[in-house]
């Protein structure tokens, strides 16, 4: 039975999907418990599931993933929020040495079904360092899986894919689009694969791509200049960001000859320029304008009075977008 | 087989759980009556000093909230029911002393003389909020739990190295002991023998994680001794007895003594940030008017005020007039400067403007892209 | 104001600096006379065991010494006069339980099973010296100091949760107590009351950092007490002692019990690892043929054995000639191994292999570009 | 007077100089006292200076980042060895929420004079975890200046130039070249700029970017595709990755046309996207061809058995700038 979910309900159905499914699944992080997560995404479950099954942890991110680590090598398969992403700080240690290694490291004797949660991006007026998009670490370290949904129902999908996967993959969550909006969201199991962009709008002029909450903006800036300009555009959903869907990302510019990333990390460094540099080693042939970039600036993410301004928005896809289509 | 309570026995090697938690160091009772002994150390200026700030940072704290539900400032981290313990370490310190708070400890923070519009400037998301004033010694909050307790031990160390008998304090809760941070920030202190004193306020909950889950050691003062430090269990409830105990500690290392690690147990009233809902994980209704007055630290040193005959009601009626207009000056002053410009995020991210930050900044003052 | 002697001598809060240093625990003297109450525990045969198993990693040990000098190995971290800690505590587990042990505790992991040529093929940089026998629960060695015994922790915890009575025994060095995750880990431990061993050896460095430096506390194991957890200084150059100790602390685990903090006192006699120079930072040289007799666990071991006539010199010699015998064996038989091939190194990356691995292993292979 | 030094003398000669000449330089570190570090980068200075300008800490990277910045903060000016690269993991919550912010966070009033000393990278037979090449997580934190020198006589400059910048450093050191040669150091006191690139060699058919232990080996290529093909080519030093020498990086590809990026850390999401990226958007219309990426492979750095096989050699940089110089 579908429901009409928000992202954030959505995420909580697909952790209560999979805690009835598999008795290894297993919950474990900061106030996920009896609070039901600060942003609810475990509403609930822990008085479903019990206190074994949906734990409290102390405050310790090292000590959540760390401990994760050694659930996964044991036969569970934890789920571990981190409440913000910049407070997986502390506990990267664990996700570059151990996490992302264990497989390789024991030659396939030990796998980590592990998933990693974490709400990540700006513009919810958050304090300082509840607003960061770090995403290009995780794609820069091999052995992690990493996603991103951008809507409820792959939020579910995906969550689900992931806790099967026998990979540990970094889930982040954007946090702007926890209750953005609902969508049908079918009830039980199902999945949204883990490797696949979604081409969600198509057309000839330029390809834009997007993942997270700069997927909406990219739309409503693609829609604006069909408007305005008679421009089409395919807007491409990235989701998997390790690995790019990279026959996807290659087929749409060799499609419309154009490409703009849209990202809300920093700029330099960003996996935008990842995107960029893969066209731009695949596909040179067919680009007849810059690989354009429209991303977050190369400052810390500021205070909300400015974190508007910070972020990428519907002008400043319009106005990357209109240099790519219009150059000579 | 050798049995594990046969060996403990023989050899006596094992350490046991110890049974008796660390004492409270108290001097004023709920009540208002005082251990005399301890009184004798303070004059009546030094008590009124302390009961007139807890009542200024609790209207500031009231404010707040009401002006966060008025949508005049973002989510703000109430601290009622903590004032005596920030109050009373902040008053124990000098000027020149570097204070690390964090979100929670507006109250110290304000004490030790970050402005009130700065203050309020800083939950209205703005980004002058982050100013110090150039004579001042302390950090803006820190927000990653643990991390500036780090700050604090290096800061120490300069002092130190330099022969300054600067302090410096650092303050965090019951939940940032469970961080790796918080170890290695003692054993730094422990081990360069550093003037700091880390201020904890266990107020029992870590958002929705009572203290019970977050160790299973019974205190946390006890810790202290792990890292061969003095721990001092101190009424965090209880203002004079929190400054005694910052004022010995703080002594202490200025003359040399190295740290010392106190835990004010206490305990919030409301809710951990205006966007959390204590309901869920408290039975917040059982904290009504009765429970607070027993732990209130201000009905308690108010009490004894009377009790001495140095305090009277109109005396209180003056301090909140006199706060009350304080606070309204302040916060229309705040709300007065204009909002942050976009422009100045580009500001300070190095001492000179490097060439893409300076591209970002020009397009973004023309409207353009990244 | 309030001195702070006076304060702690009004109150009793303040917890001064332990001056007793926890008692050793030991079952052999250095010169082999031996606690006959603690003896009754073990038999011949254990006794045996555990003396066999220290000489057979000895030999490794100054083998892999060896061939690292000839060039056929990459640098090693030797444990020459840990034996006693490492056989001691591993003889200790169940075959089912699991080992988490550093770079240095090669013998550990010997004596839990982990096949010699395993161990030559780690140590020649090898990829199959990473291979885990499928029926063996130990990993290889940890290289990032401490950050193990949270996967021990999560190990423990699942074992725990599952009502399995399986052990974990997280090895790691006396420098490793600075680090956050060490905290983490004991914090975690203790507030699940999880069936893991702790098990520190102290041998006196990090590297070059004499313990005095690294920590305040004038012991490891008494830092067990900030966890609420049991805490056990053992001689870690008495293997009876150890395997008692060790026996019992997990005995207790896989009682529900919860975990121990052991801190087994002793020391490496070699350098750090072959590319470390000891000279620079300890008098090597004073660690002379009787400094070492006095501390060796072999030694005082052989000693209490000829004492109590269970053990001869005819004996000794076979050992010593068997364990040569096996060690030439198993390096020969690691040394014919064909070397690792490149393109195993994008083999387990991830379950599957991704697009881009398998183009990269393809142009690796094709000796192309990445 | 110039003398004859490898790479880690260089560097011991600069913080010498350091120590001598200005009294807030503190040296900190795991057995970088006594010891004179493991690398001898701090050899002598203990006893020269004392136990308290260059101090053995314990065991903790978290410890000594963090501790550094509450040095900096009151007065001083440290330089944090830290052991080897991917050893900073436990300390990287102190580098991305403290090193790179406070300076802004709080709006200039603290500055932080700081280094971050660290060698990485593979090629010594190291064991697990001693061979990472992480630059570009560094390069994507705003607030972090990141250089790495690729010879002696650039490493004595940049570090001392380093310590005299009042933003906080990454200095990388390429543990390869410490001792893989020497080269004429002025004694006392000089700067190397730390935001210049270096063009090595001159050339018109292909610009090869490169970085660290990258730069001999993008010159042994060049040199060898010079003698059998005739080819000539750009060689150039970026030495500082944050910020990126623009100016150098985009005249040399307005020339040639071409370009070829070298860096031994992963591909995916590693810092030659970036320089690509740049590339792409700003010189696209002199491109003659794809933009090639020579890089480590996208696995954990393997064991030291085929350690050679991750890393790129002469013969990698050749076939990609073949590929380059060819396309039609
Ligand atoms: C490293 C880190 N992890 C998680 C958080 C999210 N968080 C903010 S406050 C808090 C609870 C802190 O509890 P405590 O230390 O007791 O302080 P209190 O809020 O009670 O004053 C948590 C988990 C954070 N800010 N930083
Ligand atoms: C996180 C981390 N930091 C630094 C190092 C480098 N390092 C390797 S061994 C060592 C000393 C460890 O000392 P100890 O824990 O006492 O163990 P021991 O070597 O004495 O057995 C150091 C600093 C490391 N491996 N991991
Ligand atoms: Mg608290
Ligand atoms: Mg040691």
């Amino acid at each position: 039975m579908a429901e009409e979910l928000n992202m954030v309900q959505a995420i909580a159905a697909a952790l209560d999907a999979k805690l009835a499914d598999d008795a290894r699944i297993m919950i474990l992080g900061e106030d996920v418990g009896v609070n039901g997560g600060v942003f609810r995404a475990t509403d609930g479950l822990q008085k479903k599931y019990g206190q074994n099954r949906v734990v409290d942890t102390p405050l310790a991110e090292s000590g959540i993933i760390g401990s994760s680590v050694g659930l996964a090598l044991n036969g569970f398969r934890p789920v571990a929020e981190i409440q913000f992403l910049a407070f997986m700080f502390p506990g990267l240690e664990q996700v570059f040495a151990h996490v992302a290694r264990m497989r390789s490291r024991t030659r396939g004797r030990f796998q980590l079904p592990m998933v990693i949660r974490t709400p990540y991006g700006a513009g919810i007026r958050g304090p300082e360092l509840h607003s960061e998009s770090l995403e290009s670490l995780f794609v820069h370290t091999p052995g992690l899986r990493v996603v991103v949904p951008s809507n409820p129902y792959d939020a579910k999908g995906m969550l689900i894919a992931a806790m099967e996967l026998d990979d540990p993959v970094m889930f982040l969550e954007p946090t702007r689009l926890y209750r953005a909006g609902k969508r049908s969201v079918p009830g039980g199991l199902y999945r949204v694969p883990l490797d696949e962009a979604e081409v969600l709008h198509e057309g000839d002029d330029v390809s834009i791509f997007a993942w997270g909450a700069m997927v909406p903006v990219a739309e409503r800036a693609a829609l604006a200049l069909h408007e305005e300009r008679g421009w089409t555009a395919d807007v491409v959903d990235l989701r998997s960001l390790m690995p790019l869907d990279r026959e996807t990302i290659l087929r749409s510019v060799e499609k419309t000859g154009r490409a703009v990333i849209v990202h809300e990390a920093h700029k330099t460094g960003g996996l935008g320029g990842e995107v960029a540099a893969l066209i731009a080693e695949e596909a040179i042939d067919c680009l007849r304008a810059p690989i354009m970039r429209v991303t977050g600036y190369d400052v810390p993410v500021p205070s909300f009075a400015v974190e508007d301004a910070y972020l990428p928005d519907e002008d400043r896809v319009k106005v990357g977008v209109t240099e790519a289509v219009t150059y000579e | 087989m050798i049995a594990e309570n046969e060996l403990s026995q023989l050899t006596g090697f094992f350490r046991h759980r110890e049974n008796d938690v660390l004492p409270l160091f108290r001097v004023v009772q709920p009540d208002g009556k005082a251990e005399e002994s301890m009184l004798a150390h303070l004059t009546v200026e030094q008590i009124q000093k302390i009961y007139r700030q807890m009542v200024r940072v609790r209207q500031f704290d009231r404010k707040s909230i009401a002006l966060q539900r008025q949508g005049k400032m973002g989510t703000y981290a109430p601290f009622e029911g903590q004032e005596a313990a920030q109050v009373g370490s902040a008053l124990a310190l000098r000027r020149s002393d570097w204070v690390f708070p964090t979100y929670r400890d507006g109250a110290a923070s304000m004490t030790h003389g970050m402005p009130l519009k700065t203050m309020f400037r800083y939950w209205m998301g703005q980004l002058d909020g982050f100013d110090v004033p150039d004579d001042l010694n302390i950090l803006h909050p820190c927000v990653p739990i643990a991390t500036h307790l780090l700050h604090a031990v290096g800061v120490a160390w300069a002092a130190k190295l330099r022969g300054e008998d600067t302090v410096s304090i650092c303050y965090f809760g019951d939940g940032a002991t469970s961080e790796g941070d918080f170890h290695e920030a003692l054993n730094f202190a422990g081990v360069f023998h550093l003037p700091v004193v880390f201020f904890c306020q266990n107020n029992g909950f870590a958002i929705s994680v009572p203290f019970q889950r977050q160790s299973a050691s019974r205190t946390i003062a006890e810790r202290a001794s792990a890292y061969a430090m003095d721990g001092i269990r101190v009424d965090g409830n209880d203002g004079l007895a929190v400054y005694l105990a910052v004022q010995s500690a703080v002594q202490k290392a200025r003359d040399g003594g190295g740290p010392t690690l106190i835990e004010a147990v206490t305990q919030r009233f409301g809710a951990h940030t205006t966007a959390d809902d204590p309901t869920r994980y408290r039975d917040q209704a059982s904290m009504d008017e009765a429970w607070r007055d027993e732990r209130d630290g201000i009905v308690r040193l108010r009490r004894l005020m009377l009790q001495k005959g140095v305090w009277s009601d109109s005396e209180e009626q003056r301090l909140l007039e006199s706060t009350s207009e304080e606070l309204l000056a302040a916060f229309d002053e705040a709300a007065a400067v204009p909002m942050s410009q976009p422009a100045e995020m580009f500001h300070h991210v190095y001492g000179q403007e490097l060439w893409h930050l300076k591209e970002q900044r020009q397009g973004l003052q023309a409207g353009g892209e990244a």
